[in-house]
């Protein structure tokens, strides 16, 4: 439990096994306050399953997860979850496609999320403000009021990241947010994520690894639900087990 | 079977019949005259007919038991009619209706079924026939008279025949207990016999204790509290077989929907439609037999089956080829188009047949019962048992072991990725659609034994089936089979509590509630998978 | 607050349809008891009391709407909320009929006294209290809902199975009522009314009122749906209608936002039972057939999901059409009825006012707002209301 | 999403206009009388009432043949409730105040009859409901030609009760779970009470609608039928849970001499079917059979089935309620040459028709009619042997002497009484009893 002090994120010898395929074995990770952490490994790692335990979707068998050091996220939902602080990138963009843009970033702000609060919800300036604010960083003003479903494949990407920023978690679980983007896109995400770290958590998945090499910040290699290495990506991508069971030789 | 004893029961009395002759007379002016009495006067003429005691008696009064004397109204003479043959209530030799014959039937009621039946049971009870005995014997059981008691111990002394010897000594016994002139002693002995005597002693025992003496209610009483643990345990065996016979209809029922909707993920609501088409098919075969091959009646059910899964079979491609193919995706639509297929086909069948029930008769090894152990099992609810067990192990097989059962799986698993492995998705599509609608057709045959053969039959298992399917698990044709066994034996358990009304509500409420504790069903997919 | 809410709502298609239903609540009246009848314009009370059942069945199709076409929860046990708000309703007019029953009793109702009551069950206490009936009206459908979906939606039964039990719970009431032991009139329901508010069910200015009240109701109906539509709320019920865990992952609480909806929904529905019992003069178990609430289902479908006019106009047709199948071509009515659920489905998606967006909303088609090349991806792949993560599997 | 514009408006508009305009009366004056026929021809219902409205479609047409009524040719107007009781009310409303019609045969449910008949009261028209019922009602407007419990029950039980009927000891009252079995068990039950019959040889059964799965209640009747004392059924079972019910009873094995079974629901109609072989005995109670023998009968099925194009179509209870209750009409109408309600409810009552059966029926002053009651034997070819008749014709009791709360109740619509609840203690019309 001390040790988790101090952390942000604080995963602790977690299993969770489907119809007994273990999907996670023994994973414990560690995220620090303002650091960014790159997730590389092959498909079927675990990658997705530790999102969703992370993020409430699924209950692990065993282990410790905790949040800022003191919250057991294992015993929150999805929606308590969210409201700490932890925002999530889908790895298929999830975005509302019959909400406009702007709806989609309006509803992700960071407000109150009752049922009255919401029925009686008017915008102020400020929050409209906020919101051209991250349509800019996102690059998407212009296409504000259109049906999210228009958006073209990287659009929805810059759209989900915008949700994520309206979200203003204290971690950001990034599941490959590049996909479908142009390289200079792929580089300005980069860019977008590195400014992001320096205040928040943020946790990306990625099997770019050009991608990965620009975060410049600390990887973690899964396979098979735990770690198979950790360290700088050059370390990792020296490793041989990593080599073996992913990169390939 | 039973004409077939009749006929030779017929014989064995003809050979007898020189012994009579003396009060023959008697005998056909008494049969003579059944032509016009009224039913006061019939009753009369059994009773003078019975008193002779004669075994000339035995055909006549049979027939009349049976429904099966008639009158000529031309000539007015007694005959006996069974199918095209026509013989002598007396002497027994055919008789060549004249053309002019109109024969009426002489109708009795059941009171004098009832005298009819002791009457004879008294002159049957030394026949040659085993099976002819025992029903005598049992008719002694029914109307336990102390004046039969000599009777019966000539006919015990003369019995060979283990099951007609326990059947007489039980009637016998009962005679005794019931005998107010008996000694105490005899019928304390009496006791343990009636109370071995099968499903009712508790009921017999009880009523016999009424007008008892003391020490003889104290042995009652003791053997009918022995019998009474007896009952519990055969009545909750009882209520479980109830319970597994009511949840294998429910299993036919639901079971094309498994398909249907389990693994295509179409709500076919117009599935109960399609188990009515199969008992409306069932209607037709049997007709047809009836009209052309009367000799098949009795297999016209079998004959129905292929027939039942083809027609409904077909209609099902036709409704997926038709409509359903182009709601794949969108299950709810689905569900909508089902309800009005299921509406159209209704209301055409109301115009075709008329909106009357059809009659579908049970061939013969179907109807009845027989005692197994305490349980009573009647042979129809028997067979449709074994028949949803044989169409519940073939449909998993098909699915499991055959070419057709691999493409219908791998389509609904990635539809995409089947097609691109050169699987005919359509066609499979087609086939699974149409496998699920043929097994409905196969449980509208089932049906047809046991309810109406309505434009509405379908409508009433609808919404069970669906229950069953959710509850046991979607996708899932174990969970299919352990969900309506469960539900039936549920209610089952249920009702005598409950009553039948609150019974079903409770289930559906427990239903509900499970839903609530596991959305996925009784046999729940887990995984990421689910989620997709 | 509030009255940002309101201005929200009163959007330019709001104000048209509220305005429509407010002067027919005014305009029909007034045919029927000023203009004498066999002159051009009066509308026969017959007639007023069929539109006041259109009505009523309009606003059920619109709470049906609010939960399926704008939240994706297809409800099959609607009819459920709208029968109970109608018993609400009824029990209030049998406790009227006082001693003018046939039994003269001044407490219990005919049916109670002949199969041998001795006294007024418990809950029909207080339903000779208007105010407390229609007080019961809006509470029992709402509790049972808020109660039923709590526990639903808590559970995340989507989809396929949470349309079953709902099912399932109309048909367990439906079982129920029919049961006399209950106590609400068995088979036969509640009828023969008398008096409503001291004044005689049948008088042609009740009737009227009725109508009026009905007319009233449906266009605050339409008013508080589009002023939840129109609000965040709203499109937090859209968003989990078209992807409920990633409005779940965003922070919001999909089972509260289902369980308002639901409720709202439910209430909505028991009202419109409430003003239609009156108006038919009956109210019995049969109103909770599961194919009864099937039917609003596709009212709503017919008319157009996901808008606020479309179940208006699906009920209205829909029933129109039966009033006079049943009429002019008895035996056909089933086979237009179903002919119609297939047509809609396969041919009219988006229901009436989708089709008259294809014809009228060409002339737009530039405006991006009105032409959502949205909704093509919606239809081949995520349908909005779709059972989500009802996906086909295999058997095993 | 939504969105309005004015078209859309003008189209609602348009729509409501047509509304109104075809729904208006048509005044035109023919020269027809219109009959009403209420009938459900689809839903659950269908089953029993889509041969009413052919009967009452096949005694207009030979009406029509003979003349007509008061020189004008009868027009039937057929509506379809679709088992659906509240379009029912609604449809009864448009036949009076849109088709104009004079008189209405229709409903068989007690239900429809309930929601129908605040319409008749109101618009002040005639219904003529053919259906066996539980009683406990008579309306001015409604003209009850079935029988009242004390015309079916009754005589069924003391039949049974009889030594030709098996000096039945112990009963087993089995209905579906709505009013009329209710009503009737409850009569029944407060009948053998007075009777001598011990409480516990009572047993009362209910179940749902459709009830289809019968093999506990089956065993239960036969475990209490096996008590040593005559037992018999009971059975109110409505509509299609008949053909389970006594399949099953087939199939266990419980013959007619044994436990018969008297149904007041099943008639040729449902007979017909299924394979009567294993009920032949069991029972029903009724004013008509198909079978009973008179010309007048014989003349009304060969009619019929001309008609109806078969001679496979059977003819039933409620048909002739139909026609007594027709020809009752037509001869109310000339007596009182007019189809006014009131002037046709103050000339019907005495008015006699003869029954398909033998005898008269007369409209008595509480709108119910004299039967004969029949028992009947189910025979194997799906019809009835008469095994009992009563000896004079019954008259239909609207409430019930066996129901504390009703006996003293009478009803009399002749002057000067004229009510349909008069209390024969208080001498006043429905005022407080309690």
């Amino acid at each position: 439990m001390s040790k988790a002090l101090d952390t942000m994120l604080y995963l602790d010898g977690v299993s969770v096994s489907f119809d007994g395929f273990k999907a996670i074995n023994n994973l414990s990770i560690i995220v620090q306050p303002a650091e960014m952490l790159a997730i590389i490994g092959p498909n079927g790692a675990g990658k997705t399953t530790m999102m969703d335990i992370i993020t409430g979707k699924t209950r692990p068998d065993a282990g410790e997860v905790m949040f800022d050091g003191r919250t057991d996220l294992t015993k929150l939902d999805e929606a308590a979850i969210a409201n700490l602080g932890i925002g999530r990138k889908f790895q298929k963009p999830t975005v509302f496609e019959s909400h406009t843009v702007w709806d989609n970033l309006a509803m992700a702000l960071r407000k109150p999320r009752g049922i009255f609060a919401t029925l009686f919800y008017s915008a102020s300036n400020e929050d409209e403000a906020r919101i051209t604010e991250i349509l800019e960083t996102v690059r998407l003003l212009h296409r504000k009021d259109e049906f999210a479903a228009n958006l073209s494949h990287g659009q929805k990407q810059w759209l989900e990241i915008g949700m994520l920023l309206a979200q203003d978690p204290k971690l950001l679980l990034v599941d490959e947010p590049v996909a479908g983007m142009t390289d200079s896109e792929t580089e300005e995400t980069a860019k977008l994520l590195r400014e992001i770290s320096v205040t928040r958590s943020v946790v990306v998945v990625e099997h770019d690894m050009s991608f990965v090499r620009e975060l410049g910040s600390r990887v973690v290699c899964l396979a098979e639900g735990s770690v198979l290495a950790e360290g700088s990506l050059d370390q990792v991508s020296k490793n041989p087990v990593v080599i073996e069971r992913y990169l390939g030789r | 079977m039973l004409t077939h004893l009749r006929n030779l029961l017929v014989a064995v009395l003809l050979f007898l019949a020189p012994a009579a002759q003396a009060q023959q007379i008697d005998i056909a002016a008494s049969v003579a005259a059944m032509a016009e009495a009224s039913l006061k006067e019939l009753a009369t003429i059994v009773t003078d007919l019975a008193a002779t005691g004669d075994p000339a008696v035995v055909p006549a009064l049979t027939a009349l038991g049976d429904g099966d004397l008639y009158a000529d109204e031309t000539t007015g003479r007694v005959l006996i009619q069974r199918g095209s043959t026509v013989t002598d209530p007396v002497t027994g030799e055919h008789v060549e209706l004249g053309a002019d014959a109109d024969l009426s039937k002489i109708r009795v009621n059941n009171s004098l079924r009832r005298d009819i039946a002791a009457a004879l049971a008294g002159m049957t009870l030394m026949s040659d026939n085993p099976a002819t005995r025992l029903s005598a014997a049992n008719g002694f059981l029914a109307n336990p008279d102390p004046a039969n008691i000599p009777l019966l111990d000539e006919a015990i002394a003369a019995e060979t025949n283990a099951d007609v010897l326990r059947a007489m000594q039980n009637a016998r016994a009962l005679t005794v207990l019931r005998d107010s002139e008996s000694s105490i002693e005899d019928r304390q002995a009496a006791v343990p016999l009636v109370a071995g005597s099968g499903r009712n002693a508790i009921t017999i025992l009880s009523s016999s204790r009424t007008d008892a003496p003391e020490e003889l209610v104290a042995s009652i009483n003791a053997a009918i509290a022995g019998l009474e643990q007896e009952r519990a345990v055969w009545g909750a065996l009882q209520n479980v077989w109830f319970g597994v016979s009511l949840g294998s209809v429910l299993l036919l029922a639901a079971i094309g929907l498994a398909i249907t909707f389990g693994v295509m993920g179409v709500i076919n609501m117009a599935h109960g439609e399609m188990v009515m088409l199969g008992a409306y098919t069932t209607f037709i075969v049997q007709l047809t037999i009836r009209n052309n091959f009367p000799g098949l009646l009795d297999y016209s059910l079998l004959i129905a089956l292929p027939a039942a899964f083809l027609v409904t079979g077909t209609i099902g491609v036709g409704i997926e080829r038709g409509i359903i193919r182009w709601l794949y995706g969108r299950p709810l639509e689905t569900l909508l188009a089902t309800w009005g297929i299921s509406l159209i086909l209704q209301q055409t069948v109301r115009s075709i047949f008329g909106p009357t029930n059809q009659m579908v008769i049970a061939p013969t090894w179907m109807a009845g019962s027989t005692e197994f152990f305490g349980l009573s099992i009647t042979y129809g609810r028997f067979w449709i048992v074994i028949f949803a067990l044989i169409v519940f192990f073939m449909l998993l097989l098909v699915l499991n072991r055959t070419p057709l059962g691999l493409q219908m799986r791998a389509v609904t698993q990635n539809r995409r990725m089947a097609s691109s492995m050169g699987i005919r998705t359509p066609f499979v599509d087609a086939m699974t659609f149409g496998l699920g609608s043929g097994i409905a057709g196969l449980a509208g045959v089932a049906l047809t034994q046991i309810d109406n053969i309505s434009p509405n039959l379908g409508q009433n298992y609808i919404i069970d089936s669906f229950m069953v399917v959710v509850f046991g698990g979607v996708g899932n044709l174990w969970g299919t089979l352990v969900g309506a066994l469960t539900l039936g034996v549920a209610n089952k358990f249920l009702e005598p509590y409950a009553g039948a009304v609150l019974g079903k509500i409770l289930i559906l409420v427990l239903i509900i509630l499970f839903i609530q504790r596991r959305p996925r069903g009784l046999f729940a997919l887990k995984g990421r998978a689910v989620e997709q | 607050m509030l009255t940002q809410a309101l201005f929200r709502a009163l959007d330019r298609k709001a104000i048209w349809v509220i305005g429509i239903f407010l002067a027919v609540a005014i305009l029909v009246p007034m045919a029927n008891l000023l203009i004498p009848p066999g002159q051009f314009g009066h509308v026969p009370t017959y007639l007023v009391s069929l539109l006041g059942k259109y009505l009523s069945y309009a606003i059920l199709a619109l709470a049906l709407d609010l939960v399926w076409g704008y939240c994706g929860i297809l409800s099959l046990g609607h009819g459920a909320f709208f029968a109970l708000g109608g018993y609400a309703m009824g029990m209030y007019l049998m406790r009227q009929i006082g001693t003018r029953g046939v039994y003269g009793n001044p407490v219990l109702p005919d049916f109670m006294v002949f199969l041998n009551w001795k006294e007024l069950p418990w809950y029909w206490q207080g339903f000779d209290n208007f105010w407390f009936a229609m007080a019961m009206v809006v509470l029992v459908p709402g509790i049972l809902a808020f109660v039923f979906g709590f526990f639903a939606f808590r559970s995340r039964v989507t989809g396929v199975y949470l349309s079953i039990i709902t099912q399932a719970m109309t048909f367990a009431l439906l079982l129920a009522f029919f049961r006399n032991d209950m106590g609400f009139g068995g088979n036969n329901g509640l009828t023969d009314f008398k008096d409503i508010l001291g004044t005689p069910v049948q008088a042609q200015a009740i009737r009227a009122t009725l109508f009026a009240a009905t007319a009233i109701a449906l266009a605050l109906s339409v008013l508080v749906c589009s002023m939840i539509v129109n609000s965040k709320l709203g499109k937090v019920m859209v968003a989990v209608r078209d992807a409920e865990s990633r409005t779940r992952f965003l922070g919001y609480r999909v089972e509260y936002v289902k369980l308002f909806a639901f409720t709202v929904s439910a209430i909505m529905a028991g009202i419109a039972g409430a003003l239609y019992v009156p108006q038919v003069g009956i109210i019995n178990p049969g109103e909770f057939e599961p194919g009864n609430s099937i039917e609003v289902v596709i009212w709503a479908a017919v008319g157009g999901r996901g808008t606020l006019i479309g179940p208006i106009i699906g009920a209205i047709v829909v029933n129109l059409g039966k009033s006079w199948f049943t009429t002019v071509f008895p035996e056909f009515w089933l086979f237009a009825l179903g002919a119609l659920f297939v047509l809609v489905t396969l041919f009219l998606p988006k229901g009436i006012v989708g089709l008259w967006k294809q014809i009228f909303g060409r002339a737009r088609a530039a405006h991006p707002d009105t032409t959502p090349k949205a909704s093509a991806d919606i239809e081949r792949g995520e349908d909005p209301a779709t059972f989500g993560d009802a996906q086909p599997r295999p058997a095993e | 999403m939504t969105f309005f514009s004015a078209k859309r408006a003008l189209l609602t508009a348009a729509m409501a206009g047509t509304i109104v305009a075809s729904a208006v009366p048509v005044m035109a004056q023919d020269d027809t009388i219109k009959v009403g026929i209420l009938h459900s021809l689809s839903g659950t219902m269908a089953i029993s009432e889509t041969t009413l409205k052919d009967t009452m479609l096949f005694l207009i047409e030979q009406q029509n043949a003979k003349g007509g009524v008061l020189g004008k040719q009868l027009e039937p107007v057929v509506v379809d409730i679709a088992s659906d009781w509240p379009l029912a009310a609604e449809l009864a409303r448009q036949l009076i105040e849109v088709d104009d019609v004079d008189v209405v045969f229709g409903c068989w449910t007690s239900v429809c009859r309930k929601s129908v008949l605040p319409v008749f009261e109101e618009l002040n028209s005639l219904l003529f409901y053919p259906v066996q019922y539980e009683g406990e009602e008579s309306q001015r407007n409604v003209f009850y030609t079935g029988a009242s419990p004390n015309q079916q029950a009754i005589p069924a039980v003391d039949y049974l009760m009889s030594e030709d009927g098996g000096s039945v000891e112990r009963w087993v009252l089995a209905g579906t779970d709505y009013v009329y079995p209710q009503t009737t068990n409850k009569i029944l039950e407060q009948y053998l009470l007075d009777k001598g019959v011990a409480q516990e040889d009572i047993m009362i059964n209910y179940t749902p609608f459709g009830h289809s799965d019968w093999q506990t209640i089956v065993s239960d009747i036969k475990a209490f039928g096996s008590e040593g004392k005559k037992t018999a059924v009971v059975s109110t079972i409505n509509g299609d849970a008949n053909v389970p019910f006594y399949r099953e009873l087939g199939n266990q094995g419980i013959k007619a001499e044994d436990i018969p079974v008297v149904a007041f629901s099943v008639g040729e109609e449902e007979l017909s079917g299924f394979d009567t072989t294993p009920l032949v005995g069991h029972l029903a109670a009724w004013n008509y059979f198909m079978s009973v023998d008179t010309p007048e009968n014989e003349e009304f099925i060969s009619a019929w089935q001309d008609y109806i194009g078969s001679t496979d179509r059977v003819t039933n209870d409620p048909m002739e309620a139909h026609y007594i209750g027709f020809n009752l009409w037509v001869k109310a109408v000339e007596a009182a040459q007019s189809t006014e309600a009131d002037a046709v409810i103050d000339a019907i009552v005495g008015l006699e028709t003869p029954n398909l059966t033998g005898g008269m029926a007369t409209m008595l002053p509480n709108h119910h009619i004299t039967k004969p009651v029949l028992i009947g034997e189910i025979q194997d070819d799906g019809q009835f042997f008469v095994v009992s008749e009563t000896e004079e014709l019954v008259p239909g009791d609207a409430w019930s002497d066996y129901l504390p709360e009703s006996a003293m109740l009478e009803a009399d619509w002749t002057a000067p009484i004229n009510c349909g609840n008069y209390n024969t203690e208080t001498k006043t019309c429905g005022a407080a009893a309690q």
